[in-house]
């Protein structure tokens, strides 16, 4: 719970140091008055745990969201075809695909990368399944290969 | 090296406005909810970063890179959270996509779950 | 309006609401645009969805007078027309509302009270009893929503009604991360919008939305009693009223030092900051009775609601009173 | 002429459907959406008043030298709250409406009450 | 007899002193006796104040009498004053408030009626307008107590609290209310906003070069505005009336409302217009033949009628039209005879009703039809009955003999001839309606067809031979005003001085 | 080049409101709606630029999150069996009457 | 201290009534509120004072001069709206505490009171106030709370009729927001002494007439002057008898306020009345608006209702005497406003009365109540005598300086209908009296299908009958002593037509 704290006022004073622009004593400060009272309003209100502050991510993260940005350029130009070329090139499709993640925040990780990348779109999230909607059979042939399920498995894994 | 900052953020919002457009254009164009959401998702992801990439290239101040920053991060961390809330939504309600034959699968709503607790007012 | 399902003339409503604070950017109306973009597109349709679920969300039938209504409003437009031609033309500097009253606004507020936002000044110093009275506008409507919405704590059972929907957190596994980790930057973005209304866009109504906005979604997604949990509707209540109050009490301070009221140069020995402190603190109170009251509102929809909802639930025939 | 006030007609437009609204329909709630409609309207009147050409936004910076008139933008800041305020009000008379009554329909609502005399 | 007491203050008392009783008889309305004692006390102390006036002003008619109440917008104030006409009413009023006072013990008590403490109260407030009236130093003061009067009687008019009570209290009161919020506040504006003042002053307020025009509008508001002068389209409220007790009648057309309103008439015609400014006016003649028509036709109409206090009442409508006449005509003579015909009618009307309720309470009978032969059984009644008809006919040895006299005179002088005749015509026809009625009580069968009668009447006189007069307090009301009738035709003198001292007040400011 | 991007937009802004306008169902319109708050994040960055005063990207923050929270109510409204989207729109449900 | 008494009469129950949340309890609420009030009073009192001895008072807020900040200006006008205002507020607050025990949840008390001292200063601030859109804020005080204060009525209608309310109020006050907006984008300042000396140099004049029109319309629909009347009757007949006996005597007469101020001291008569027939259509829409709410409120049953209807009959006449457009007439409807103030509030009070006691105020069940409640129907009597007009009341005194001003102007019709008018008024007080006073009570037929009624409702507790006097003996007083009033409305009038001749 402490870590999580901390590395919440470490986010926090460096999200308020970035908007305020003013380095003056008194704003500075108010800011300090500020970050305690969200912290304390966010304690009060249960929202800081592992699940908003995955810190047990944070060393993996980054390799993975590299490797999103990739698959989520590839999928918008196919999108965009689509969408130029109208409605009768694509065939929606929709499927339900296991997930092999455990934790809340592995399917969460996982759904909202489904959605992140254009052409597909997790409709829901069921205990390991998640049901896809897409735009073409073609994408959702690709995500049952599993490459993205593994990756995303292997950030779960501490 | 203004030359080399202009034209860079040129293209990028070039492209990015161009992706929007395209999106707001599969919005009106595709044939039902599930697909239409496919072209604002293009919007939502790639057509918002190139804009604001290219707005970042031009920023002033390291605050104003920052904000863009913050925008583009709450863009993409949003963005797919509403959209599968919204298609979790209209599915259990009972909006049904249209589908190719081929990928029919699995099309009866899961009613088990929501059908009971609704008292009819 | 020929829509009939409630709900899309709301959604239609929030865009109108959207484009018009689009229009207050573009016509420099920044902080205009920050509260019109933080209520027509926010506050009010969150209002409107809460009220259209429990009224139901379809029209009834067609109305038929139109003719009444249309010569009104045909009549008025032509009036207003009529009284648009003499009128300065859109942008022209030489208008007179330019040249009377607000050059020295944009002159002499630097020297006079060294807050770079025009508009901050202009609210929260020179026409500080206008913003007075906005804050007891609200503070009205929040007592007047009370005095309309509150249940009795014996009508309202704790029991849950019979068939309940799960809080939306636990069907939405998505939602509920997303949200625990946006509700700190949001609280805190709410404060940064209330601490910096003197150098940008914002300030304590701004401010106090936004924190209420966000405070409502932890109210929609954890339901109310976890809400309720955090901070009683009681002490809410009160924290209105205490902004309201300590809003007024710099007026009262100032009277009581020998100035007039909302008279800031009469609060430190040094005007100038006076002035700061007198717009800091009546943003707080601004802020303050805002939050309360805006939270005091959608408690107050949610209550009835969930009252409501129990009473249809044991008598389902039960209409009027 | 017609360029020069088209903005101010724009919001003469929008008020007057915002006013039709609010008398010709029948909804409670419609009639609300329309009076902030109306009211949203007024606010866009004055804030177009409020544009100076070449100005910009009215917050201090020493390299700028025309802003646009702050007042407005004060008095509707003021006027958005107190909007917001009625339509805060107004919902929470339609929600006891929709109790007493069991509708929200103007004609229902006043067919009920005749009925009662 | 002038006590050391200001005359000031005791004009005020004359007012202030039926308020006063009102009170005391709502305090003492558990116990009827001290109820009543109460009233006939503070009557006579009434008439002692009065006369008390009266001397005073006899004595030294040149010493003004007055009393300023409140200034309620300058020049507009609530004024008393002391004047001839003024003092005659209030004598006459006074001496009747004891009388009618005596007679409604009886009757009331004989009848059994129910609410006898409110009708004391209203009858002493009623009573209370009239002293305001009375001694009113101003229009707006007069028109104040005047609608003090139209309230105070409503409940006195409706007191059967029947729906034919409560529908004839409807048309009494809006009769009269319409036509003095109409009229006669619209005409009193307008004499503010014309003339500047709407003082009673000798001669008239208006100046010489008025707009005749509008003077003679004003005229004709003030004449209809009075509604309780019964001038012929508003008349109706008097015969609805009728519904009311005896008593009330008797205050209707005697002591009070009536009275007040020719009492009204009397004054502006003298004191507002002036009688110099009346004849030039082009509605003075309209009005007079308006009144003139007002006598013949209810005249008329009362012959027609069979119930007695209905054909009294057109009668009253009729002798109403004489005053009116006699302040139209707008001559010495004529105003004397009007002012003597208030009192001349007061007296022999109030014997007249008086005697139907005698009638009423003893035997039940309120159809002249049914009143044959009672004259045996009521001698003392029908007899004050015959001699009050002849003074409301005008023949000696009744004191109308004297206002009639003067009202010819009238006529004569100012050679409206076509009034003159319609005089006369009229006093025959109160003949014809009148006198019939004692005639038959005493003589069943008339001088002829014995026979033709006998049925009917000869089982009556057999089932009540006995006589059976009223109750006591009413038998000696209906002798006092009886004796009345003729003693003021054996000595008019005070009567006859005050009328001309109301025309010399005017010869006097004249002189000046 | 900003300006074009502005225009841009703004074009794509009109498409969504038609779309929102159109319907045909409730999810439609609020997916416009939504859309056209991302648009209008991105129009009012733009915005901010074109004036030559970017500082005020605070808005377009404010717009981002609002969107977020009003699409959040809107579900969480749509709980009640009110807003149960009907395959057509006149047509209530059959099993629940 | 003496200098701050403009701002202290508005701020002193605002900042009350925030703090009546800390209080809790009903009772100590009531009492705060009640002292609250009698200090605003008494800040009025010395207003007028100050007013009267020294001329105008400027307040400036903050220190800002003018046009620049927001001023207050308390002149004659002023001091009369405010110590009418103040007083009513103190009058009727005396009898809340009962009458709220009695209609409203008790956990709902604190909130009356607050929304209550909350459109006291609404009202107050629109005005003292010397600035155009101070007094569109301060009317969104009152507004709202009103609206609230209405609800909170116990039938269903309550809601309704504030619904009702808030529309027609929200259009009116969003009316006056396009005119002031237009007002100012023709002068660029929005403090009323500064408009009215530059509205009066502009050459150009048709935004301004549209800006008047709009302004005027606005004022008319809160005002409910005749064919904009439609909210009033049932907002007055349903909300809790206080509110009710609050509103009659305040609510329109601030409006009349607003009128005034802006035909006279911003747009000044030369431009209100040359530009426009509003003289005509003022005199025509004032009579109409008499003949026909007086004939409506003859047919109601409800007698709350009833009186709501001759309130926007005396709206009529108050309308006349200001088309006039002479300080005569002008003088006349600033009388009347104070003297219909009285009337109306003795009225709905005694109606708050029997609405304790006996639990409905429709007429037929009023029957006999002349006897059970003595004191209470005197009162009714006596205020509805005023209500007519009769000499040596309130109403007479209003209605002389009505009809002088109309003969002065020569028109004779208009003070006919006037007359005619008061006569409809007589009839409607008529039939209550009638009911109270000659029909015998209802316990015989209706036995105990009344609550309270059965078995004789008793007279009104002192709390009541105090107040209801007072207003009653103020009723007659002034009656009387005309010196007071028609000397605060003279000179006010005057001071109108000296300022912008």
């Amino acid at each position: 719970m402490k870590r999580h704290s901390i590395s919440l006022f470490c986010v926090l004073v460096a999200f308020w140091l970035l908007n305020s622009g003013h380095y003056g004593f008194l704003l500075l400060a108010l800011g300090i008055i500020s970050i305690s009272f969200v912290l304390y309003l966010t304690h009060r209100m249960d929202v800081v745990d592992h699940e908003s502050q995955p810190l047990h991510l944070t060393h993996k993260v980054f390799a993975y969201h590299l490797w999103l940005i990739k698959e989520i350029f590839h999928s918008n130009i196919d999108v965009l075809k689509h969408i130029w070329r109208g409605q009768l090139t694509i065939t929606p499709t929709l499927k339900t695909i296991k997930i092999s993640q455990q934790s809340d925040m592995g399917k969460v990780i996982y759904a909202n990368s489904i959605t992140l990348t254009p052409g597909t779109i997790s409709v829901d999230l069921e205990n390991d399944e998640i049901l896809v909607h897409a735009l073409d059979a073609s994408s959702l042939e690709g995500l049952e290969l599993g490459e993205m399920d593994k990756r995303i498995s292997k950030l779960e894994q501490i | 090296m203004d030359l080399v900052i202009s034209i860079s953020s040129g293209i990028c919002l070039l492209l990015g406005s161009f992706i929007c457009v395209s999106g707001s254009i599969g919005l009106l164009r595709f044939p039902d909810f599930y697909t239409r959401m496919h072209a604002t998702s293009v919007t939502e992801t790639s057509g918002v970063a190139l804009i604001l990439i290219g707005l970042m290239i031009l920023s002033p101040d390291l605050l104003v890179f920052a904000k863009l920053v913050m925008i583009l991060l709450l863009g993409l961390l949003i963005g797919p959270t509403t959209g599968h809330v919204l298609a979790k939504a209209a599915y259990h309600n009972g909006l049904k996509p249209k589908l190719t034959k081929s990928g029919n699968e699995q099309s009866s709503v899961p009613s088990s779950e929501r059908g009971g607790d609704i008292s009819k007012s | 309006m020929l829509l009939k399902d409630l709900f899309a003339v709301t959604m239609l409503l929030s865009i109108y609401g959207l484009l018009s604070a689009t229009f207050f950017v573009a016509m420099d109306a920044v902080d205009v645009a920050f509260t019109e973009a933080s209520v027509g597109a926010g506050i009010s349709t969150l209002l409107l969805l809460v009220v259209i679920s429990v009224t139901g969300r379809r029209e009834r039938r067609v109305r038929h007078k139109p003719y009444a209504a249309l010569f009104v409003v045909i009549l008025t437009s032509m009036l207003l027309v009529f009284g648009t031609s003499d009128m300065p033309y859109f942008g022209s500097a030489d208008a007179p509302i330019h040249n009377h009253v607000a050059p020295r606004y944009l002159n002499d507020s630097m020297q006079e009270i060294n807050v770079p936002n025009i508009v901050t000044a202009v609210l929260a110093s020179y026409r500080a009893f206008d913003t007075f009275g906005e804050v007891v506008v609200i503070f009205t409507a929040g007592i007047g929503v009370l005095a309309l919405m509150s249940v009795s704590s014996k009508a309202l059972s704790k029991s849950q009604p019979l068939n309940r929907p799960r809080g939306l957190y636990e069907q939405h596994l998505v939602i509920r991360i997303v949200a625990k980790t946006l509700f700190p930057f949001i609280f805190l973005f709410a404060l940064y919008v209330q601490f910096h209304g003197d150098f940008g866009p914002g300030g304590g109504f701004q401010a106090g939305v936004i924190f209420a906005a966000a405070f409502i979604l932890y109210a929609m997604l954890f339901g109310l009693d976890a809400a309720t949990k955090v901070i009683k509707p009681a002490v809410i209540e009160l924290l209105a009223a205490l902004g309201v109050l300590l809003y007024g009490s710099v007026g009262i301070v100032t009277l009581l030092n020998g100035g007039n009221f909302f008279d800031y140069d009469y609060l430190l020995a040094d005007p100038i900051a006076g002035q700061h402190l007198g717009i800091l603190i009546i943003e707080l109170g601004v802020g303050i009775t805002v939050t309360c009251v805006m939270i005091m509102i959608c408690f107050g929809f949610s209550l009835r609601r969930r009252a409501y909802e129990q009473k249809v639930a044991i008598r389902p025939k039960e209409g009027a009173v | 002429m017609f360029i020069g006030l088209a903005n101010t007609w724009v919001a003469i437009l929008l008020m007057m459907i915002g006013l039709y609204i609010v008398i010709a329909q029948g909804n409670l709630i419609k009639k609300i959406i329309g009076l902030t409609l109306f009211q949203t309207s007024v606010f866009i009147f004055y804030i177009s008043m409020a544009k100076v050409e070449g100005g910009t936004a009215p917050i201090f910076s020493s390299d700028i030298s025309i802003y646009s008139n702050p007042l407005p933008h004060a008095l509707i800041l003021t006027a958005i709250v107190v909007g917001i305020s009625t339509t805060a009000l107004a919902l929470s008379l339609i929600v006891r409406i929709k109790e007493a009554y069991g509708t929200i329909e103007e004609e229902e609502i006043q067919g009920l009450d005749e009925e009662q005399d | 007899m002038i006590s050391d007491m200001n005359e000031s203050l005791i004009l005020q008392l004359a007012i202030v002193l039926p308020l006063l009783t009102s009170a005391l008889i709502i305090a003492t309305g558990k116990n009827p006796n001290v109820r009543e004692g109460v009233t006939i006390v503070s009557a006579l102390v009434l008439i002692y104040f009065v006369f008390n006036l009266y001397s005073a002003f006899s004595n030294d008619p040149n010493q003004v009498i007055s009393a300023l109440w409140w200034e309620l917008i300058p020049g507009l104030t609530i004024s008393f004053k002391v004047e001839a006409l003024g003092v005659l009413f209030a004598l006459i009023a006074s001496f009747l408030w004891l009388v009618t006072t005596s007679y409604a013990i009886g009757y009331m008590r004989g009848h059994g009626e129910k609410n006898q403490t409110r009708f004391y109260c209203c009858f002493a407030v009623a009573i209370a307008a009239v002293m305001g009236i009375a001694f009113s130093a101003n229009l707006f003061t007069l028109f104040i107590f005047y609608e003090v009067l139209t309230l105070s009687t409503y409940p006195l008019v409706t007191h059967a609290g029947t729906e034919k009570a409560k529908k004839s209290g409807r048309v009494y009161l809006g009769i009269l209310l319409t036509t003095s919020i109409l009229f006669l506040l619209s005409a009193i504006v307008s004499t503010w906003v014309v003339a500047g003042s709407v003082e009673f002053t000798a001669g008239g307020v208006f100046s010489p070069d008025v707009d005749k025009t509008i003077a003679g509008v004003l005229l004709v508001l003030f004449v209809f505005g009075v509604g309780k002068a019964a001038i012929m389209p508003f008349h109706r409220w008097l015969p609805a009336a009728m519904v009311a007790p005896t008593p009330v009648s008797a205050l209707l057309h005697a002591v009070a409302v009536v009275k007040a309103g020719v009492f009204t008439i009397l004054k502006v015609c003298v004191f507002i217009f002036g009688i110099d400014l009346l004849p030039s006016l082009a509605t003075t003649d309209f009005l007079l033949y308006l009144a003139a028509a007002t006598v013949l036709l209810s005249s008329i109409v009362a012959m027609r009628q069979d119930n007695l206090k209905l054909r009294l009442a057109y009668s009253t409508v009729s002798q109403l039209g004489y005053v009116t006449i006699g302040a139209l005509l707008a001559s010495e003579s004529a105003a004397i005879g009007s002012a003597l015909h208030i009192a001349a009618h007061a007296f022999g009307k109030i014997t007249l009703f008086f005697c139907a309720g005698a009638i009423l309470v003893s035997l039940h009978k309120s159809n002249i039809s049914e009143m044959r032969g009672i004259g045996r059984q009521m001698p003392i009644t029908m007899a004050a009955f015959f001699i009050a008809s002849l003074s409301i006919i005008g023949v000696p040895p009744a004191v109308g003999t004297w206002s009639k006299w003067f009202l010819l005179m009238g006529s004569i002088e100012t050679e409206h001839y076509i009034i003159m005749s319609v005089l006369m015509i009229s006093s025959l026809l109160n003949i014809a309606y009148l006198i019939p009625i004692p005639f038959h009580a005493f003589f069943p069968n008339g001088f002829t067809n014995k026979g033709e009668a006998e049925d009917s009447a000869i089982s009556d006189v057999q089932s009540n031979s006995q006589i059976k007069e009223a109750p006591l307090p009413s038998l000696i009301a209906i002798v006092i005003t009886a004796t009345g009738c003729i003693a003021l035709f054996i000595y008019p003198q005070p009567l006859y001085e005050l009328a001309t001292a109301m025309l010399e007040t005017r010869a006097v400011n004249y002189a000046e | 080049m900003i300006i074009a991007a502005t225009l841009a937009i703004f074009c794509a802004m009109i498409l969504a409101i038609s779309r929102a306008f159109m319907g045909p169902t409730l999810y439609d319109r609020i997916l416009a709606v939504n859309s056209l708050g991302t648009k209008t994040v991105l129009l009012i960055a733009l915005l901010g630029f074109v004036m030559g005063r970017p500082e005020f990207l605070d808005i377009a923050i404010v717009y981002a999150l609002i969107n977020f929270i009003s699409v959040i109510a809107v579900l969480r409204y749509s709980d009640s069996n009110q807003f149960k989207e009907n395959s057509s729109e006149n047509e209530p449900i059959g099993k629940e009457r | 201290m003496v200098s701050q008494l403009p701002v202290l009469q508005v701020i002193l129950p605002l900042m009350a009534a925030p703090l009546c949340l800390l209080l809790k309890r009903s009772t100590l609420v009531w009492l705060f509120c009640l002292i609250v009030s009698f200090l605003s009073l008494l800040i009025s009192i010395l207003l007028v004072q100050q007013v009267s001895t020294s001329g105008p008072i400027d307040y400036a807020f903050g220190g800002w001069d003018v046009p620049w900040g927001i001023g207050y200006r308390i002149d004659q006008l002023n001091v009369l709206l405010l110590i009418v205002i103040t007083a009513m507020s103190s009058v009727v607050l005396i009898a809340a505490k009962e009458s709220i025990a009695r209609e409203i949840d008790p956990e709902k008390h604190v909130y009356f009171y607050i929304l209550y001292l909350l459109s006291l200063s609404g009202m107050l601030g629109i005005v003292a106030t010397g600035d155009a859109f101070n007094i569109f804020v301060f009317l969104e005080i009152t507004s709202l709370s009103v609206y609230a204060l209405i609800a909170m009525g116990r039938h269903r209608r309550a809601l309704w009729a504030s619904y009702q309310y808030l529309i027609m109020g929200t259009i009116g006050a969003t009316f006056i927001l396009i005119g002031i907006g237009m007002m100012y984008q023709m002068t660029g300042t929005l403090n009323i002494t500064d408009l009215s000396v530059r509205l009066a140099e502009l050459p150009q004049k048709r935004t301004i007439l549209t800006a008047f029109v709009f302004i005027i319309v606005g004022v008319c629909l809160k005002l409910a002057l005749f064919p904009l009347h439609l909210w009033l009757p049932n907002a007055y007949t349903y909300a809790p008898s206080i509110v009710s006996a609050f509103l009659a005597a305040t609510a329109t007469k601030v409006a009349i306020y607003l009128l005034i101020r802006f035909t006279y001291s911003v747009f000044g008569p030369s431009l209100s009345f040359a530009a426009i027939p509003l003289q005509t259509l003022f005199m025509a829409l004032g009579l109409v608006g008499i003949f026909v709410a007086s004939v409506t409120a003859i047919y109601q049953t409800n007698v709350k209702k009833l009186f709501a209807y001759s309130s926007i009959a005396h709206i009529g006449y108050m309308i006349l005497g200001f088309s006039t457009g002479t300080v005569a007439g002008l003088t006349a409807t600033l009388l009347h406003v104070f003297n219909h103030a009285l009337m109306k509030s003795a009225l709905f009070l005694a109606l708050a009365a029997v609405m304790l006691r006996i639990g409905s105020v429709q007429l037929s069940s009023m029957q006999g109540l002349g006897r059970q409640m003595p004191w209470t129907m005197a009162a009714i009597v006596l205020a509805g005598l005023s209500l007519i007009g009769v000499p040596l009341t309130v109403g007479f005194v209003s209605k002389w300086y009505l009809l002088v001003a109309i003969i002065e102007q020569g028109n004779w019709v208009v003070a006919g209908l006037i007359l005619m008018g008061s006569l409809l008024a007589v009839i409607y007080v008529w039939r209550i009296v009638e009911v109270a006073y000659f029909k015998e009570p209802a316990t015989a037929q209706k036995g105990d299908v009344l609550e309270g009624a059965a078995g004789g409702s008793t007279e009104a507790p002192l709390s009541f009958l105090i107040p209801i006097w007072l207003l009653v003996g103020a009723n007659i007083y002034f009656g009387i002593d005309t010196r007071f009033s028609t000397q605060l409305a003279q000179s006010a009038a005057q001071s109108l037509f000296g300022v912008s001749p």
